[in-house]
């Protein structure tokens, strides 16, 4: 077919259509903004729910893009598409410009500013980390508090930036939840002394293996799970961040003190998709994501025909999903091109 | 001392850090399953004595792991033991069992053996 | 020669022990209550002394049930009791008749050869040294097969044996030295002297034919004697108690003394009558379907006589009875471990060995301030006149199948009946009891007991054979109380209930708390012969499985309980049954969880089969005729 | 009174302050009243949102919607941009409007609250104003506020007011015509309707439980009684 | 806390809200004149006299009704038209920026303004029902800001005329001190606060301005307790003053040297209170077994800029605040203390917390 399509991010969702579009014989341009392809998966420890290493998965699509039909730019931003007579530009930051027949859009999604939440403390209090530096503690192996102290006590708090009208999102990012449960665990492993508490509004462990992850961390590592939303964070005299919430299912505030806090952020539609959408006019819904054509069998593409999306650019989506969504968009490129013909 | 009508007035937090949470770890020492509770309240909800009272074994077992040792007390006496809760729990959580240790705990602590 | 220093070590064990058994024994019977007193005495000029005296023989000496269950190990005891009886027993006789005189010390009998070592010298001699060679023989053999089984003991036919503490290993090496270091002696004599039977004559010969014989018996009768010393001294501490106080027992349960439900001389006796002999590991499903060794009654006796702490047993139990329906010595092991859960002692009392000779004398725990009532608030409960009433019981509400049964069985026999507890009632007290909360279970029995009484029924029909237990025992309600089993009988045989025969095979098992617990055997069983066709299994009756939900066992987790329900359930529906149904609904809730067949309650299944007459079936549409609602409220 | 939600969704301050609420318990967190009252926020957003009769009317009459203090502090946090303490004054109000805050301590307290502030604004002009806040009344505020209420005319000349004289600044007298736009914008919006309320059910009360009320004032057992009394079992 | 400084700044640049700087229709707090006339006095001084701004009070305005809103005996339709006329006494007078002296009217006129964009019909029944009662019309205000946002925004032009810094004379320690905002200032609606409600900076501001050190503890957002109908009824008067308790524990280890509030309610709590906790149960939270001294915004800039303590009205306080003005280094006369205008010696109160 000799078709040309530009995949714009190189995160697990556009490395995975990639190699796909590859496989479908088109030539492939893939843009990053980043020095590196990778996206979030650069960060992260283990995987949940199997705590597979992340470098698998990493060089698994490091593999996937290592052929000659795939062209990798990176440390270029794609800053508008535009569409004319059926074929499409590209414009990078770099103000060149590039000509393809289908883009596939995978701008991942950026995480929740925790600033935002200013009282939970980010950025006043120490030892209030997210939970993507959290992994990072992990990879390195220096899980420390900023004294040099190993935590003792550490609480994750669900929800932070998600299901929160006071900073604008009112959807559920999905893998928080897990994500806690995860790092929970390793948290008991990496300091078997420690005490771990989740502070949740509800467990969501809608994925394979999720529940049962949930479930091992109760039964094996001796998570506790106190259900409610945090309301502050503060810290006490001593340098121990001190916690209010109410623990909903007595009914009673509560108060706790703790080593360590762990905010999960959730996911939001990242910078850079949200000036692409702008630019090239593609539309975003209420959630500010790329808004998909149709929820159920339209979820690839969006209101340009030509132009399909994958992976958290048009939802909050976990690995597992983005992969098996990158792929579909792939299915669709070529039903674009067999429809043209 | 002065009176001026009104007293100060206990703080209703659970201090947890200042609670007394022997008669958990009490629990959790013999048994385990005392962990494993989801908070999904069947034990609650099937439960003989909760048909007439405010009892919920489910916040029974959030009051002993917080250390709220007095409301605790009054609590689990009011169980019948009859055992539906056990019957009934997803998670195999061996609620009776969870009752008798913390009567077990509670007499200890006052006995001041634990 | 009358008198040699070797004989010291076992005539101060023996005396020490005659001493000790009988301080005990006045200890106890000081200690009896006023009627349990009188009936020893009416027992000891009555027939049951007799009585006890053939226990006794068949089962202290004979071990008669064990040989029941066990062949090999009922030679075992028999052997060891039997043939040690036959020894003294002969053995004194053996002194009196030849030896040079008549009233012989003790030792005389035991230590006999040594002071008598010639050869015989009639016939009746040479007989009586083969006898008695015969007896050491046959206890010899015995003994083989007890260090066999300490070693191995499934080449005695036993899955599990019970575990040992240092004294009982002392114990028991001084009891297996006894008999060896006899023979030994014996053989020494015999070789120096030329005498001896078959064994010791023969043994003897071979023996001094390279060793000098004569001085090598003097070592071996110090031996001999030291061992039945030591064992002696030793038995107040170890299970070998049991051999003299089983006597006492025996002859005290043949008087009629009961365990009841307070701790004192009788339960002393129990516990020290008990031979560890493991039989009880045996019976017990923990054991053989879930691994657990260590909490059979065999180790809460001990743990009972020798003030160890057994916390983590009293309460580790199904309360099925299994063990109880095997034991040898029939103890009531039952009421034992209830008056355990009472008394609620959480440490053990220090283990000091002259207090474990010297226990301090009964001691009723020291009375608890009064505390308030715990279930006042219970709101009071209002309650329909009736003649039946129909109590389904806490976990009845759990499988409202068995309700909705029950009441279509009502209704189809017109019985005027009232449920009780249909909006859910109060526990029946039971549980509570099995934990030892008596008292509390006091509350909930007369608040029932009220309720029942202002229905003015004549008749209690519960559907839980828990209930129906404690109905039974601890409520004194004056009125007649059936499982709903044997309220079906009833009503088959009154003719007031038809039913059709439902052409499929059930297996039946028999819940605990009704079959061993109450005694309720047969009439599940007719019913079910009744409607449908009924196929034995290897478990009836007595030997009934425990379905493994019982609540007596607050320990155990639901993954052990459902290794106990899985074994429980492969043997019932071994032969492929359509139904495996009980009469319980709390062994219907375990089994299901469990088991491909499908498990339902006797009730079900009659409810199944009702015949409704053909007039009553055309006017059942009819407004007038409809039936009154019966709400089921699903709490969960 | 057909349906006390629909009456409720009729005050502002109700929609506002009731979106849905999920239970997550921020508002109870950091709640002042929830720490020291057997008291929880969330419970009653619950309660009100099942929209059931019965339980609007349970609270209407329960001592529990008396408890919060009015702060707002549930305001700022609520992710679901709930207000539990609008829904809150939204019940008192209605509590008020059908006499049932005379079921409870803590509502029968409406009488202290507007025989004391409520008058003042008619009287004064002021809700809280320095002549009415008696040392008597207030012993907390110690010795130095009686030495002020003492030297009051000389303390506020030295701080520039104008202690019960016409003018500008501090504790200055409002004038009379000014008292009646109050009273007139009062009788106008609803306000002294709700005076009425108060009066009326209160009296009622008072008869009922056999204590004089007064027409105006606070010296009369009735007030002392709910102004002084606490029978316990309100904190836990 | 890694809140104060410079390099944070921007972090909360959500909340900087627009405060007018000039043309103030002024309308003072119940509470404040009552018991802290002194205040309110210096701020009309402070921006008619020394930052030479114009700002007027109108004799005619009344109280806002907002304790008896709180009370919940004024229904809200009322408040709402009282509010309204202050608008057209304002309107009247030709001025479209109010500053607001109290917290808890401040809320109320921001939830009022708030309500009427989220319910215009709102906004028309108050404009009949004033019309109706008092014949007079208004307009909706151009800036609406609480007269501590004004000292905030003029933070820096007080700090350049200082007198003193919030410095320890002896040591050069900045002092510490605990700031206190009221509940309605900005937990209502952040945005009309400085800094948000979380981390408001309208005296936090004020404080690192003038040299001193600003406490961040624990129960630093927990209310006062004023609860309205908690204080306003004896029976409930446990509630607050337990709820200042709980704020006095928190901040007590960190040895503040004054606490700083913006609300009147919250500054008569803070400072009466630790003379009931005395009085009950001989507890004191400040220094050496002294109480902490409780100042208004007003006194603390009348303080830096050298103002007489005695003509701010600090005596009229029931915690004395000679402790702090010694290590501030203000000088101040011990005789001056109970003198009236003229000059004649009062008299003393009986007894005197911590001096």
């Amino acid at each position: 077919m000799n078709k040309e399509v530009i995949v714009i991010g190189a995160g697990a969702a556009g490395m995975e259509s990639a190699g796909q579009l590859a496989n479908e014989g088109f030539s492939v341009k893939i843009f990053e903004k980043d020095e590196s392809p990778g996206g979030h998966l650069k960060g992260w420890y283990h995987l949940f729910p199997n705590r597979r290493d992340s470098v698998e998965v990493m060089d698994y699509l490091l593999d996937v893009i290592d052929r000659k039909e795939i062209e990798l730019l990176t440390n270029t931003t794609v800053t508008k598409v535009s569409k004319k007579d059926g074929k499409f530009v590209v414009t990078t930051t770099q103000n060149k410009e590039y000509n393809a027949d289908a883009i596939i859009v995978t701008t991942g999604f950026d995480l929740f500013r925790s600033e935002r939440k200013e009282e939970y403390g980010y950025g006043i209090y120490d030892n209030v980390i997210t939970s993507a530096e959290l992994e990072k503690m992990f990879r390195n192996g220096n899980l420390r508090c900023t004294d040099g102290r190993i935590p003792q006590k550490v609480g994750f708090i669900h929800c932070v930036g998600s299901r929160d009208e006071k900073v604008g999102n009112f959807y559920c990012s999905k893998l928080c939840c897990v994500s806690a449960v995860k790092q929970a665990i390793e948290i008991r492993e990496h300091v078997p002394e420690s005490n771990v508490f989740c502070f949740y509004m509800d467990i969501r462990m809608g994925g394979s293996g999720y529940e049962e992850l949930y479930r091992e961390s109760q039964q094996k590592y001796g998570v506790n799970y106190i259900r409610g939303k945090v309301s502050e964070v503060a810290e006490n005299y001593e340098g121990k961040l001190v916690l209010k919430v109410e623990d909903t299912l007595v009914g009673k505030p509560l108060k706790m003190e703790f080593d360590m806090l762990v905010l999960m952020v959730g996911m939001e539609m990242s910078e850079s998709g949200k000036e692409l959408a702008v630019n090239s006019g593609l539309l975003t819904g209420e959630n500010r994501f790329f808004a998909p054509a149709d929820h159920h069998f339209g979820s690839n593409k969006g209101n340009v025909d030509g132009i399909f999306y994958a992976g958290a650019c048009t939802a909050t989506m976990n690995l597992t999903e983005t992969l098996a969504h990158a792929r579909s968009a792939v299915d669709d490129v070529v039903d674009y091109f067999r429809r043209k013909k | 001392m002065s009176d001026f009508g009104y007293v100060l007035l206990k703080n209703r937090h659970i201090d947890y850090e200042a609670n007394d949470k022997r008669i958990a770890e009490y629990i959790y020492a013999r048994e385990p399953s005392f962990g494993y509770c989801m908070e999904c309240g069947c034990c609650a909800g099937t439960c003989t004595s909760g048909n007439f009272t405010h009892l919920s074994l489910r916040e029974i077992n959030i009051l002993i792991k917080r250390g709220e040792t007095s409301t605790i007390k009054e609590q689990i006496d009011k169980c019948m033991l009859c055992g539906k809760c056990t019957l009934v729990c997803p998670r195999g959580v061996n609620t009776r069992n969870i009752i008798i240790l913390a009567g077990e705990a509670i007499q200890k602590l006052e006995a001041n053996e634990l | 020669m009358n008198f040699e220093l070797f004989v010291i070590p076992f005539n101060i064990g023996l005396y020490f022990i005659i001493f000790y058994v009988v301080y005990r024994s006045v200890v106890w019977f000081l200690d009896l209550s006023r009627q349990d007193k009188l009936r020893l005495q009416r027992g000891f000029f009555g027939r049951a002394f007799w009585q006890s005296i053939k226990e006794i023989f068949s089962e202290s000496l004979l071990h008669r049930k064990i040989w029941k269950t066990n062949a090999r190990l009922g030679y075992m005891h028999t052997s060891l009791a039997f043939g040690w009886f036959l020894l003294i027993i002969f053995g004194t006789i053996e002194a009196d008749l030849f030896g040079t005189s008549h009233l012989n010390p003790p030792y005389k009998a035991i230590f006999f050869k040594y002071f008598h070592p010639e050869p015989a010298r009639s016939g009746i001699e040479v007989a009586y040294a083969f006898l008695m060679d015969l007896i050491l023989a046959y206890i010899l053999s015995g003994l083989f097969l007890a260090v066999l089984k300490r070693f191995s003991s499934k080449s005695v036919g036993m899955k599990k044996t019970t575990k040992l503490l240092t004294l009982d290993k002392v114990a028991l090496t001084s009891l297996w030295l006894v008999f060896p270091s006899r023979l030994l002696a014996e053989s020494f004599t015999s070789g120096a002297y030329g005498s001896g039977s078959f064994l010791t004559g023969s043994l003897g010969n071979a023996l001094a034919s390279f060793l000098p014989a004569e001085q090598l018996a003097y070592p071996f009768w110090w031996l001999y004697s030291l061992s039945l010393g030591t064992f002696f001294i030793l038995l107040p501490l170890t299970r070998y108690m049991h051999i003299p106080i089983e006597l006492f027992l025996i002859f005290a349960r043949n008087s009629g003394i009961k365990t009841g439900d307070q701790k004192g001389s009788y339960t002393d006796i129990q516990i020290y009558s008990c031979s560890s002999c493991g039989i009880c590991i045996d019976a017990c499903q923990l054991s053989f379907s879930a691994g657990i060794n260590n909490i059979q009654t065999a180790y809460l006796l001990k743990g009972i006589r020798e003030n160890i702490d057994v916390t983590d047993i009293v309460p580790n139990c199904l309360m099925c009875g299994r063990c109880e329906a095997k034991c040898p010595v029939g103890i009531e092991i039952m009421p034992i471990r209830m008056i355990q859960r009472r008394e609620n002692i959480y440490l053990p009392s220090e283990r000091k060995l002259l207090k474990r000779y010297f226990p301090d004398r009964k001691k009723s725990p020291a009375p608890k301030p009064p505390v308030p009532p715990s279930y006042s608030w219970i709101p009071e409960g209002r309650s329909e006149k009736a003649k039946v009433i129909y109590f389904a019981g806490c976990m009845s509400h759990l499988t409202p199948t068995i309700k909705k049964s029950m009441l279509s069985i009502f209704e189809a026999a017109g019985v005027d009946y009232t449920f009780v507890d249909e909006e859910g009632g109060v526990c029946c007290g039971r549980p509570l009891m099995l934990s030892g909360q008596t008292k509390k279970a006091r509350e909930l029995i007369s608040y029932n007991s009220k309720l029942f009484y202002e229905t003015g029924a004549d008749m209690l029909v519960t559907s839980c054979p828990i209930c129906y237990k404690v109905f039974k025992e601890s409520y004194k309600l004056g009125i007649d109380i059936m499982h709903h089993t044997q309220y079906i009988k009833k009503l088959i045989n009154d003719d007031a209930l038809k039913l059709n025969f439902m052409h499929k095979t059930v297996s039946y098992h028999s819940p605990c708390d009704l079959g061993r617990g109450s005694g309720v055997y047969d009439e599940p069983k007719y019913v079910l012969s009744y409607v449908a066709r009924l196929q034995e299994t290897e478990f009836e009756d007595e030997n009934s499985l425990c379905c493994g939900g019982s609540l007596a066992n607050t320990k155990i987790d639901n993954p052990t309980r459902a290794l106990i329900a899985k074994d429980a359930a492969r043997e019932l529906t071994k032969n492929r049954p359509d139904y495996l149904v009980t009469a319980c609904p709390l062994c219907k809730k375990t089994f299901g969880a469990v088991t491909e067949t499908d498990v339902v309650d006797i009730s079900e299944l009659v409810a199944q089969v009702i015949v409704v007459p053909q007039a009553k079936r055309l006017m059942s549409n009819s407004p007038i005729m409809r039936k009154k609602k019966v709400t089921v409220k699903n709490n969960c | 009174m057909s349906n006390y939600y629909d009456t409720l969704m009729k005050d502002v301050r109700f929609v506002e302050g009731l979106n849905a609420c999920m239970n997550c318990g921020v508002c109870t967190a950091i709640c002042p009243a929830a720490a020291f009252y057997d008291y929880d926020p969330r419970k009653i957003v619950i309660a009100v949102q099942t929209k059931d009769d019965d339980e609007i009317e349970k609270l209407l009459k329960s001592e529990t919607i008396w408890y919060c203090g009015e702060c707002l502090s549930c305001k700022t946090r609520c992710p679901r941009g709930n207000t539990p303490a609008y829904v809150i004054m939204a019940l008192r109000t209605l509590s008020q409007q059908l006499g049932f805050f005379t079921e409870s301590e803590k509502g029968r307290q409406q009488f202290a609250l507007k025989r004391t502030v409520g008058d003042n604004i008619f009287e004064y002009g002021y809700c809280v104003a320095a002549y009415a806040m008696k040392p008597e009344l207030h012993p907390e505020q110690g010795p130095v506020w009686k030495y002020v209420i003492e030297n009051a005319r000389d303390v506020f000349e030295r701080l520039g007011g104008k202690y019960d004289e016409y003018g500008g600044g501090p504790m200055r007298k409002i004038p009379e015509d000014v008292r009646d736009e109050l009273i007139r914008i009062f009788e106008v919006s609803g306000g002294t309707e709700l005076f009425d309320d108060i009066e009326r059910h209160s009296k009622a009360k008072a008869k009922e439980m056999g204590l004089e009320t007064g027409d105006k004032g606070i010296d009369n057992p009735y007030f002392m009684e709910v102004y002084t009394k606490d029978s316990g079992g309100h904190h836990c | 806390m890694k809140l104060e400084g410079e390099e944070n700044k921007i972090k909360w640049a959500d909340y900087q809200k627009e405060i007018a700087d000039d043309h103030f229709f002024y309308v003072r707090s119940c509470i404040r004149q009552s018991l802290y006339p002194g205040s309110e006095q210096f701020f009309l001084n402070l921006l008619g006299n020394i930052l030479k701004k114009d700002i007027y009070e109108n004799p005619s305005h009344t109280t806002c009704t907002g304790i008896g809103y709180h009370g919940d005996v004024v229904p809200f339709s009322t408040i709402q038209t009282v509010v309204a006329r202050h608008y057209a006494l304002m309107k009247e007078s030709g001025y479209k920026n109010i500053a607001i002296s109290c917290v808890t009217s401040f809320g109320i006129y921001t939830e009022i303004l708030e309500t009427w964009k989220h319910f215009p019909e709102e906004l028309e029944k108050t404009r009949e029902y004033l019309f109706k009662a008092t014949g007079r019309e208004f307009d909706i205000p151009e800036n609406v800001s609480h007269t501590s946002d004004i000292i905030y925004k003029f933070k820096d032009e007080i700090a350049s005329m200082a007198k003193y810094r919030l410095v320890d004379k002896e040591t050069g320690e900045p002092l510490k001190g605990v700031e206190h905002i009221g509940c309605h200032y900005a937990k209502i609606f952040p945005k009309y606060g400085v800094g948000g409600a979380e981390f408001p900076q309208v005296l936090s501001g004020m404080i690192t301005t003038w040299g001193g050190e600003v406490v961040d503890y624990p129960e630093r957002r927990h209310c006062c307790g004023f609860g309205f109908r908690q204080y306003l009824v004896q029976a409930n008067r446990g509630y607050s003053l337990s709820n200042s308790i709980t704020k006095f524990e928190s901040m007590k280890p960190y040895k503040p040297d004054f606490i700083l509030t913006n609300c009147p309610g919250c500054n008569m709590f803070m400072d009466k209170w630790q003379y009931t906790v005395k009085e009950m149960n001989g507890n004191t939270y400040g220094q050496d077994g002294n109480a902490i001294p409780v100042l208004t915004y007003e006194e603390l800039a009348g303080l830096v800029l050298g103002v007489d303590p005695w003509d701010l009205g600090l005596q009229f306080h029931a915690v004395q605040s000679e402790p702090l003005l010694d290590k501030m280094g203000i000088e101040y006369s011990k005789e001056d203390k109970y003198k009236t205008i003229d000059g004649r010696q009062m008299g003393v109160p009986a007894k005197i917390l911590n001096v």
